[in-house]
């Protein structure tokens, strides 16, 4: 069908460690499609693969087997696991964005600046880029006391809404989420929930996790379900890798 | 897309007489760079990349592997014993190695800039912060005082060195000052290329930030593209959007910065990302 | 006194050399211009290697043009055309030699080439353009091979490295240094 | 006519050589012309430094030049070498060897006991530095009988005219740097310009020729502190060398005429060699024309300082070969020196209006200043 | 007749034959009245003086020194001919001819010969003489270290 | 050499123009390749002179290679034709060069030799100007290694030395380089023209005449040839000026004996400690005073008539 913009067939991951001559797997045999306009949600316990499958198609991991086929905004199909790396530098910054539960950001830039960014790289102006996020972070309750200030000092939550509100901004074709509201209140989260649907409507593509099986059932049009690999690993030792 | 600005193939840089058997004896299997049979150092063998406009590529290493090697050959502090490079610039390409000294000259003061972790090899010391700045402009060709003096002195502001200090002698600005010296003369000609050689060690975490920041600032303003070299992990992380690492000479592993740092393949970025977290 | 016993008192003497160098000076200070070689009582070009080389200089001539007893008194030591400060050849063959250009750091070790050509003043006119030409200089040559001027156009090409070269024929030359442009007129 | 510059010029260039010519002819007693002999033979060493310093093997020409400039040796040195410009280049000799010389005096402070032993030869070095009065006024029976006396005083000898080298012994113990290979045409000083870097050859034929206080004051600065070369002399000798030219005929070596000249190998410290070679000691070379010590053992220390800073780059003034080749010609720089007693008065007018002007624009500052604070 | 064996080699006797001097020189040339041929010209000039360092045998120039020099060919009444030269160290393009004359005369034994080969003995006489008074030099002045040493072992 | 010398009085004599030929022919090499590629410092071994290394030695060898007798001589010093140094050039030159017609007036001549001044009289092609240089290298303000400057001429690498002009105006709010003024030729080399005053340097540019330029001590030959660019260095904003002359009126002085108000004026104090202002090239002066007589002349006689 026309509106698919991403299918992922077969993908695994597997980490081979060095030091312990040791292959650890990570994910294994996940399929799955993104759409136009809807959300695929992936559910599943802690190791299971579903950060794993997220890194594999921002290309943060090399996949170990599948195909990520996406197809960008010309109608072209290209398989994310073999793409050239200027190929997904350019994707990254026009047409797929990743918020993760991190904020990596320059150390003394202001949020509202930290936001806008993304625009600036599209070619909006500074001025319009500024005025959008301003818009993002009023709608995203960041107090406005903090929007020249560099997020460095901010909270888990502001830093979670400034994250977001980065991911959203440029309205990317496919949107990667990992746990967006983990740290957020209850008022907040119905923010984020009204504007991921927006974005919906505008027709971005999202794979998801969430952390509550509620967000699940509001946002999801497809859900995933991931059980480990068929080798267990600890999380310690993937976080050590990671 | 952006266009492709630099296209390095198979260079090569073996200090002393070399043998045939300097390539064979050294490199990260064998574990040193030093040629056992004639003493030649292989400081860099067969490093090939390519580098687009406004992009950011990072290159980490321990000291020995090469690394600055390959940006002062680039910047023509160094000649390659073999290997070429191709700059791609507006409405030309260069075959850098065959060009004579005085056309490698002016595309390193025109086109290329270089900061280098020693001021001193930056800047001039015997003038001005606003005439290590001028001098830039100068060898290219700008005759126009008053313009000089102007790009001097918004360069300075630019790079948050302050305005009245313009015609001080860097020798008395602090360290982390001098490289913000050395980033605006480096800048004067807005090169679409830029080298950047350790220029945040030895200085204070804050200033660290600080220049790292003003550095991506620059890109983002100018597009212009960069090379960081770097034994830090999270200048790279901060910086580049690609990484190549390296060791004795050899490029190890080559990929987007957050896959190097999240998902190492060779055994030694193993170790180095282990060991730096 | 034979023609050669005559040439022995007139172009090896000190002052005949002071005269001959003086118009030297002239044909590269003032390229293009039609000098006169005819009262040192032998042909232009040996005239003017007499004027130039001595023991201290290699002279190159890979079209044989210079005899054996001349070789003798000019005292240079013979050198290949890729490595002499001076080469002498006939113009009327295509260059098939590339001539020391001299380094950026020396460039006063590009070649003096002096080429021997039938005539100066008939033939195909170059104009010519540079240094010591107040607007545009025109001299005509004839038995120039063509392969020449391209040949010239590309060894000069990095100035300041270049040759500088002296268009002879019987009893005139010219000076061609390498700063001088020449624009080969359309006919 | 005006105030106009400088006018009489001629007369008073002719007015100085006669008033120098005056004071030439005026002073003393006797008002007797020196001979050249006289100066020749008693004022040796100064025609030693003439002979050295100007570049030209010529003692009676030396002689000539300091009466002609009263004992100034370096106008002297600087007359040989202008007389030098005026004479054709015949030839240049093959390698001459200095083992073949007939030497007057032979040292070495590396050995007690050299092959064919140590001879002081004529030398003050023990000389208590006493005036002696009775020099003041000699009378000419007791002058000539000097020279009788001595030769009757000498002892029987067998003493062969050439002694074997002090160096040659270490070499053959393996304690030296090997010889080199027999090159080519050495470096000629006198018709290439020194353009950096240069072989050893022009760094020895510059210090050949050096004005012996300039190089005595570089090799000092070398010897006290600014340099690493802590000599000891293996050997020091003067004496007279053949000069060996082929003869015109048969052109097998003949003997063209003999040349005094001092030499001085010093023996520095040892280090490897490049190729990873046993280290061995680090040699540096003097030699003059005539009897001149000082000027052989500083330019020995200087060459084996300049070999040092052409390998490792130069760490202080006496190993960058620019600096001191550069600066130890008697002839360049006295030259240069003295022409500051030149007319500078238009680039001093120059100076003026420059300084005028800048003058006038700092003046307008510092009223503009005043008027904002 | 010919030359005791002991007589200097012909590459000595141009060094011999300046020791005297040069009006004595010329006289003997003149006097023996032969008719003389320049092959080169009598020329005066310098020379380069190359000298061997003994440290590391490097070649370099020490100076300068004047050079004169002579080749001529000689004939004499009867017809016979001989070829003479000389390289001195000098400024006198003549004397070193006239030496030229004299190693002519010598080495071809044309008349007159017998003259010149005294002339050459005169030479080496003074050429020994003054061999002498520098081996006076170093004879007054030797250091004995050894016989030093042996008063010292034996107190 | 043996006790018995005596000196070869009867062979001496010196050669036409001093040096040997070949020392003669050296020189000569290296002016043709400085004509060449103007402004280009070609080396050359610099023979000793019978007077000193900064005496004018480097032009004296350039003087003597070139000069035959069908020239006319002109020697001056400071502008002046008989200052000490420029009569002991001209009497060593008519010593050694018999039939050298020598002369006092710029157009009679045919070779000039000069130190510090370009006559004021404009030169033609029939004459070359030959000026003594006692430092040759303009480079050598920023940069001591004569190594390193070559390989900045070489590529034109000026930058450190408009650097320095830039440092001085921001010093001192003007270029500061009095005489000797670094000026570029035909768009590469930058020379030292010699300590000439910067009144003088428009003089190279475009100059009918051949200059050439010798250094003797340094051992170097350069060459503006004519019909040649020569640009003293400068900014756009920040121009080139030459010496001015005028009062604290704004009023251009004038030289107290011709009265002429376009040449280079030497200053002088009185005893009164008056200045006054002359021409510093005596013989623009003295024709400048002939012109005016004849001129009077003409005058009285048309007041006559």
């Amino acid at each position: 069908m026309d509106d698919i913009i991403l299918c992922v067939e077969g993908y695994a991951k597997q980490f081979y460690l060095h030091s312990r001559q040791r292959l650890i797997p990570s994910a294994a045999q996940v399929n799955l499609t993104v759409r136009a306009g809807q959300l695929t949600a992936l559910i599943g316990p802690t190791g299971a693969g579903k950060s794993s499958i997220l890194k594999g198609i921002y290309r943060t991991y090399l996949p170990s087997a599948g195909r990520l086929l996406y197809t960008n905004a010309q109608g072209h199909t290209l398989d994310l696991a073999l793409a050239g790396e200027h190929h997904i530098l350019e994707l990254r910054r026009r047409e797929i964005g990743f918020v993760t539960q991190f904020l990596h950001c320059l150390p003394r830039q202001p949020a509202l600046d930290v936001v806008a960014e993304p625009l600036l790289t599209r070619g909006v102006t500074r001025e319009a880029a500024r005025q959008q996020a301003a818009g993002l972070l009023e709608r995203l309750a960041v107090p406005q006391r903090l929007w020249g200030v560099p997020p460095a000092t901010f909270s888990g939550g502001e830093k979670q809404r400034i994250n977001l509100a980065r991911g959203l901004i440029a309205r990317p074709r496919l949107l990667l989420l990992d746990e967006p509201t983990a740290s957020l209140d209850a008022a907040t989260t119905e923010h984020v929930i009204t504007l991921i649907q927006e974005m919906k409507q505008d027709g971005v593509g999202m794979i998801a996790i969430f952390h509550h099986p509620a967000l699940v059932e509001r946002l999801a049009d497809t859900v995933v379900a991931l059980s480990p690999p068929a080798m267990t690993v600890t999380d310690e030792l993937i976080e050590h890798i990671a | 897309m952006s266009r492709k600005i630099l296209e390095v193939n198979n260079l090569t840089k073996i200090h002393g007489r070399g043998c045939p058997l300097c390539l064979e004896s050294t490199g990260p299997e064998a574990d040193t760079n030093i040629c056992p049979h004639c003493g030649s150092v292989v400081a860099a063998h067969g490093v090939s990349f390519d580098l687009y406009q406004g992009e950011i590529l990072g290159i980490i290493g321990e000291s020995g592997s090469g690394k600055s090697t390959v940006v002062k050959t680039l910047y023509f502090d160094d000649a390659p014993s073999a290997g070429e490079a191709v700059f791609f610039d507006e409405d030309a390409q260069y075959d850098l190695y065959s060009l004579n000294a005085a056309q490698q000259r002016s595309l390193r003061n025109k086109r290329f800039g270089m900061v280098y972790q020693n001021p001193h090899l930056g800047l001039n010391f015997n003038v001005s912060a606003g005439g290590n700045i001028a001098e830039r402009l100068l060898m290219s060709d700008v005759a126009h005082y008053g313009a000089i003096r102007e790009r001097a002195r918004s360069l300075l502001v630019r790079t948050e060195v302050l305005e009245n200090r313009m015609d001080e002698n860097p020798k008395k600005f602090s360290g982390g000052m001098q490289q913000r010296v050395q980033i605006a003369k480096a800048l004067a000609t807005r090169p679409p290329l830029l080298f950047l050689d350790e220029v945040t060690t030895g200085l204070d975490l804050s200033v660290q930030a600080a220049i790292l920041d003003l550095i991506l600032e620059i890109q983002h303003e100018l597009d212009t593209a960069m090379i960081v070299v770097t034994h830090d992990l999270g200048v790279v992380r901060l910086l580049a959007g690609r990484t190549l690492v390296m060791k004795y000479g050899r490029v190890i592993e080559t990929g987007l910065t957050d896959q190097i740092l999240e998902d190492p393949q060779h055994a030694y970025t193993q170790r180095l990302v282990a060991s730096a977290l | 006194m034979n023609a050669s016993d005559m040439t022995f008192l007139n172009v090896w003497q000190a002052h005949t050399q002071q005269r001959l160098f003086r118009r030297l000076l002239d044909a590269f200070a003032y390229p293009g211009r039609l000098l006169d070689a005819a009262d040192s009582g032998t042909n232009a070009r040996l005239a003017i290697l007499a004027t130039l080389l001595d023991a201290e200089v290699s002279l190159a001539d890979p079209h044989a043009l210079v005899t054996h007893e001349d070789w003798i008194r000019l005292m240079a030591a013979a050198a290949a055309p890729g490595e002499a400060r001076f080469v002498v050849a006939d113009a009327a063959r295509a260059p098939d030699f590339t001539p020391a250009l001299g380094s950026l750091e020396s460039p006063e070790f590009g070649t003096t080439l002096l080429l021997e050509v039938q005539q100066l003043g008939t033939g195909t006119p170059l104009l010519l353009t540079g240094p010591g030409i107040a607007s545009q200089n025109r001299l005509a040559v004839q038995g120039l091979h063509p392969a020449w001027i391209a040949q010239r156009a590309d060894w000069v090409s990095a100035y300041p490295l270049g040759v500088d070269i002296i268009l002879c024929d019987a009893t005139h030359f010219a000076g061609l240094p390498r700063t001088t442009q020449i624009i080969r007129e359309a006919l | 006519m005006g105030y106009v510059a400088i006018k009489g010029g001629k007369a008073s260039i002719e007015g100085a050589a006669a008033a120098t010519d005056y004071l030439r002819a005026s002073s003393g007693k006797q008002n007797q012309s020196l001979t050249l002999d006289a100066i020749e033979g008693q004022l040796r060493l100064l025609v030693s430094r003439v002979v050295s310093e100007g570049g030209l093997y010529h003692p009676k020409l030396a002689a000539l030049a300091i009466k002609q400039f009263q004992g100034d040796t370096l106008e002297a040195a600087f007359a040989l070498r202008a007389y030098r410009s005026t004479k054709p280049r015949l030839l240049e000799t093959p390698p001459q060897n200095t083992v073949d010389m007939r030497v007057i005096r032979r040292i070495s402070s590396a050995f007690k006991d050299i092959p064919g032993g140590q001879m002081l030869g004529p030398t003050y070095d023990y000389a208590l530095r006493l005036l002696d009065l009775g020099l003041a006024d000699e009378n000419p029976e007791d002058f000539r009988a000097i020279a009788r006396h001595f030769l009757a005083d000498a002892p029987e000898n067998e003493l062969p005219d050439s002694f074997p080298k002090v160096l040659d012994a270490l070499r053959t113990e393996g304690l030296l740097p090997p010889l080199k290979p027999v090159a080519g045409a050495p470096f000629d000083i006198t018709r290439q310009p020194l353009i950096f870097p240069v072989p050893r050859a022009a760094a020895l034929a510059t210090m050949a020729r050096a004005e012996t206080g300039s190089l005595l004051a570089i090799a000092y600065s070398n010897m006290r502190g600014y340099g690493d070369v802590h000599p000891t002399i293996a050997e020091l000798r003067v004496g007279y060398v053949p000069v060996m030219l082929p003869h015109p005929v048969t052109g097998e070596p003949m003997e063209a005429g003999e040349v005094l000249m001092t030499e001085c190998e010093v023996v520095a410290m040892f280090e490897g060699d490049d190729q990873g070679g046993k280290p061995v000691f680090t040699l540096g070379y003097g030699a003059c024309f005539g009897h001149n010590e000082v000027k052989a053992i500083s330019m020995a220390v200087l060459d084996r300082a300049l070999q040092k800073g052409m390998k490792d780059g130069a760490a202080n003034p006496s190993e960058d070969p620019e600096f001191v080749l550069l600066h130890v010609d008697g002839v360049d720089s006295m030259g240069f020196a003295s022409h500051y007693k030149m007319p500078h008065y238009v680039t001093f007018q120059s100076d003026m209006d420059r300084l005028r002007t800048t003058q006038a624009k700092a003046g307008i500052d510092t009223v503009r200043q005043k008027d904002t604070v | 007749m010919n030359l005791p064996p002991d007589f200097p080699p012909r590459n000595r006797w141009g060094a011999l034959l300046a020791q005297l001097p040069a009006d004595q020189v010329r006289t003997a040339a003149a006097v023996l009245m032969l008719e003389v041929v320049d092959i080169t010209l009598p020329q005066s000039g310098l020379g380069l003086m190359h000298l061997s360092d003994s440290a590391l045998n490097d070649g370099f120039y020490l100076g300068e020194i004047p050079v004169a020099r002579a080749h001529v060919r000689v004939k004499c009444a009867d017809g016979r001919s001989g070829e003479g030269g000389a390289v001195l160290l000098d400024d006198r393009a003549r004397l070193a001819r006239a030496i030229a004359v004299l190693d002519a005369a010598l080495a071809a034994q044309l008349p007159g010969w017998e003259s010149v080969a005294t002339l050459v003995a005169q030479g080496l006489d003074a050429h020994e003489q003054r061999a002498q008074t520098r081996r006076a030099l170093l004879a007054r002045t030797h250091v004995d270290f050894s016989l030093l040493g042996q008063e010292e072992e034996d107190e | 050499m043996n006790n018995t010398y005596e000196l070869p009085l009867d062979e001496a004599g010196y050669a036409f123009g001093f040096m040997d030929e070949y020392a003669k022919k050296e020189v000569r090499r290296a002016i043709l390749k400085a004509i060449c590629i103007p402004g280009y410092q070609t080396p050359y071994a610099s023979r000793e002179m019978p007077m000193g290394r900064g005496f004018g030695t480097g032009g004296l060898q350039l003087t003597l290679s070139l000069v035959g007798g069908n020239d006319t001589l002109k020697v001056i010093d400071q502008g002046s034709d008989d200052s000490v140094n420029a009569v002991n050039l001209r009497q060593f030159v008519q010593m050694t060069c018999p039939g050298v017609d020598v002369t006092e007036k710029t157009e009679d001549a045919t070779l000039i030799q000069s130190r510090h001044r370009i006559p004021e009289k404009l030169l033609t092609e029939a004459q070359i100007l030959v000026l003594q240089v006692p430092y040759p290298d303009a480079l050598v303000v920023v940069e001591p290694s004569e190594a390193r400057r070559k390989t900045m001429h070489g590529e034109a690498d000026y930058s450190r030395l408009l650097v320095k002009l830039y440092e001085d105006i921001v010093k001192f709010d003007e270029i500061t380089i009095s005489h000797r003024y670094p000026t570029r030729i035909h768009g590469h080399y930058i020379i030292d023209p010699s300590p000439i005053p910067r009144w003088d340097v428009p003089k190279l540019h475009q100059s009918k005449a051949l200059i050439l330029l010798g250094a003797g001590r340094e051992k170097k030959i350069y060459a503006v040839p004519p019909y040649t660019l020569a640009e003293p260095l400068a900014f756009e904003d920040v121009v080139f000026s030459v010496e001015d002359f005028r009062d604290a009126a704004g009023i251009r002085r004038t030289c107290s004996r011709c009265g002429t108000a376009d040449s280079f004026l030497d200053e002088f104090s009185n005893e009164a400690g008056e200045k006054t202002y002359q021409c510093s090239d005596s013989a623009y002066c003295d024709e400048q005073l002939a012109h005016q007589t004849v001129h009077a002349q003409t005058t009285n006689t048309e007041v006559a008539a």
